[in-house]
């Protein structure tokens, strides 16, 4: 069970990283911070498939950080993409 | 090859990284990302020192680890700071350099 | 060669590709993205390494609020990273520069090897004395006691850094509002998700702040994902940050070191000394700091990261 | 090997699938509104499937309860992030 759970880990963590060739490719923003918002869930259900695995205490509490956090670059990024009308420069 | 030692190499690899970017990139930005390259990996040469220390009970030695805790804080107040100069010369001279022959005629 | 072994040496590979992909992006925004996932990677070595309270705070801190400052400052800088011409190095240079980093790497790598195992180590020590504490989690006891000093001067070098962000205002905008402006109306799904996220965030944020004392968590990460959830509210602009000179928000910026301070002083008198904690009630009093000390961090770092006030003050309304 | 561990296996299997296909997406439609319908898939499925396979294996209730709520607060964000970003595109790109 313990190896099955870390293979899939890996292969998890293996797929998503083949997505972040998107961060290298773009073309655009959007791309990049999409392969990014994937890399981030894939993070997640590694991090639990190896805590799981490893019997390490306290890692679902890691793993609801990081899932408060998924959105996080999404948003930044749209915020600071969207058009300043009203804004400052 | 425990995965402690691996950490432990992949830090020196990323502190070998981020030096080389600090000398080669010009672009400040650019410069303090590699800052932090170079940060994370002292960090992780201190949770080989915490892994390799696990005594008594603990998987890793807590006080490596409280170390880099607060590392990461403070390299994170210095980064803020230094994006924060940055921005702001941009604001003022519309460039990102301080090298005179650079600054853009506006 | 077992599947763990192999998961490692991928985590590994992975980690340093992408930092080498940082460094080689020609665009400023892919390499602030790959810093994001950068981060992501790093917090799962620290789970393999065993150090859970190190990658809670290198995903909030490292990752998510390091991201975001990165992300925004690429954006307002686009059209400044093609590198000018004179700022180009000959190959040469280069080259010299490669070999002077690998050499250095060498170096670090072989201490690596070289290294004892098991290697020095204070956990004996923390062990003993941990009772002394009433924790349970050894991380949380070294740093809210056995280096109080250490953490209480990093609370200190926050509100610095939050002091030099400040002064880099404009004369006009000085005591003004920082950060993007509030939408006139609200509507969308980031609205939506800014009224709905932060609830749950400050039940977890508080929940891991609470558990530090006995689990993987504490005033660190607690107050970072705090400073998340803040943030998540000031980036889909349902509400405007404190004008900086409010005196609230100054207090609430001072509270953890003050408190921390103020209770450290009191150790002189009831203690062994400056930062001693009286026996017994020591994991209560290092719990009240704490509640302070994340109020701090959740203020602080939001603060850090929407830079200076940048609006011309409105006149008397 | 229980009933639960089967379950797991199918389970954690299926959610790798589908982060699997949310990479191939990602990397093989070609624009990016359709390379958003991907990523939706790997966030919604694939996790939720894993997390769905590692309940049997959780300590305890509150453990399970987390796990949940980890799944929850990815669909809550995965979604405005798909949203923010689909309305990002479409503020740039007008349709014809």
């Amino acid at each position: 069970m313990t190896d099955f759970l870390l293979a899939a880990a890996g292969l998890i963590l293996l797929t998503v990283a083949v997505g972040l060739a998107r961060i290298l490719r773009g073309p655009e923003n959007v791309d990049r911070t999409m392969a990014a918002q994937l890399l981030g869930t894939g993070g997640i259900a590694t991090l639990l498939l190896v805590a799981a695995a490893t019997g390490v205490r306290g890692a679902e509490d890691v793993a609801l950080g990081l899932a408060l956090l998924a959105a996080f670059a999404s948003v930044a990024f749209v915020n600071s993409a969207a058009p300043r009308q009203d804004d400052d420069p | 090859m425990t995965a402690a030692t691996l950490a432990g190499l992949t830090g020196a690899a990323l502190v070998g990284l981020g030096v080389y970017g600090l000398l080669v990139l010009a672009h400040p930005l650019r410069k303090l990302l590699c800052f932090n390259l170079l940060g994370s990996g002292v960090f992780l040469m201190f949770g080989i020192l915490a892994r390799k220390g696990g005594a008594a009970g603990f998987a890793a030695d807590p006080v490596p680890q409280a170390l880099v805790i607060t590392g990461i804080v403070v390299a994170f107040s210095a980064t803020a700071l230094a994006v924060a100069l940055l921005l702001r010369l941009f604001e003022t001279s519309g460039t990102v350099t301080l090298n005179p022959d650079e600054q853009r005629p506006e | 060669m077992t599947v763990i072994e192999i998961l490692d040496i991928g985590l590994a590979v992975l980690v340093l590709g992408v930092a080498a992909w940082t460094i080689a992006a020609r665009e400023l925004f892919a390499a602030a993205v790959g810093y994001v996932a950068y981060g992501l990677l790093l917090s799962l070595v620290w789970v393999r390494l065993f150090a859970l309270d190190v990658a809670l705070t290198e995903a909030a801190i490292g990752s998510g609020v390091t991201g975001v400052l990165l992300i925004t400052a690429a954006m307002r800088l686009r059209g400044t990273d093609p590198p000018q011409a004179s700022e180009q190095l000959r190959p040469m240079v280069r080259v010299a520069a490669a070999t002077l980093c690998i050499a250095i790497a060498g170096v670090l790598a072989a201490g690596v090897l070289m290294m004892a195992d098991p290697g020095p180590t204070l956990a004996p020590d923390v062990a003993r004395h941990l009772g002394e504490t009433g924790l349970g989690n050894p991380v949380t006891a070294v740093l809210m006691a056995f280096r109080a000093f250490d953490t209480m001067l990093e609370k200190v070098v926050l509100i610095l850094a939050v002091i030099g962000v400040w002064s880099l205002a404009a004369d006009d905008a000085w005591g003004s509002v920082a950060g993007p402006r509030p939408l006139a109306h609200h509507q969308g799904p980031l609205t939506f998700f800014a009224q709905l996220l932060p609830p749950v965030g400050i039940v977890v944020a508080v929940h891991i702040a609470w558990v530090g004392a006995n689990e993987p968590g504490g005033a660190f990460q607690g107050g970072a994902l705090l400073a998340a959830m803040a943030m998540i509210v000031l980036m889909a602009r349902v509400v405007q940050a404190p004008a900086v000179d409010r005196r609230w928000l100054r207090v609430v910026l001072v509270a953890g070191p003050a408190m921390f301070l103020l209770i450290g002083m009191i150790g002189f008198a009831v203690a062994a000394g400056f930062l001693a904690y009286p026996d017994g009630i020591a994991k209560p009093l290092i719990l009240f700091i704490e509640a302070f000390m994340v109020l701090s961090i959740a203020a602080v770092l939001p603060l850090l990261v929407i830079g200076p006030p940048n609006r011309p003050q409105a006149g008397p309304p | 090997m229980s009933a639960a561990d089967v379950f797991t296996v199918v389970a954690v299997s299926a959610g790798a699938f589908f982060f699997l296909a949310g990479s191939v997406g990602l990397l093989r439609f070609p624009d990016s509104l359709t390379r958003l319908h991907a990523l939706t898939k790997a966030d919604n499925l694939g996790l939720g499937l894993v997390v769905l396979g590692l309940l049997p294996q959780a300590s305890g209730l509150l453990g399970g309860l987390k796990l949940l709520g980890v799944w929850v607060l990815v669909q809550l964000s995965s979604a405005t992030a798909a949203q923010v970003i689909a309305q990002a595109l479409g503020r740039r790109r007008p349709p014809p």
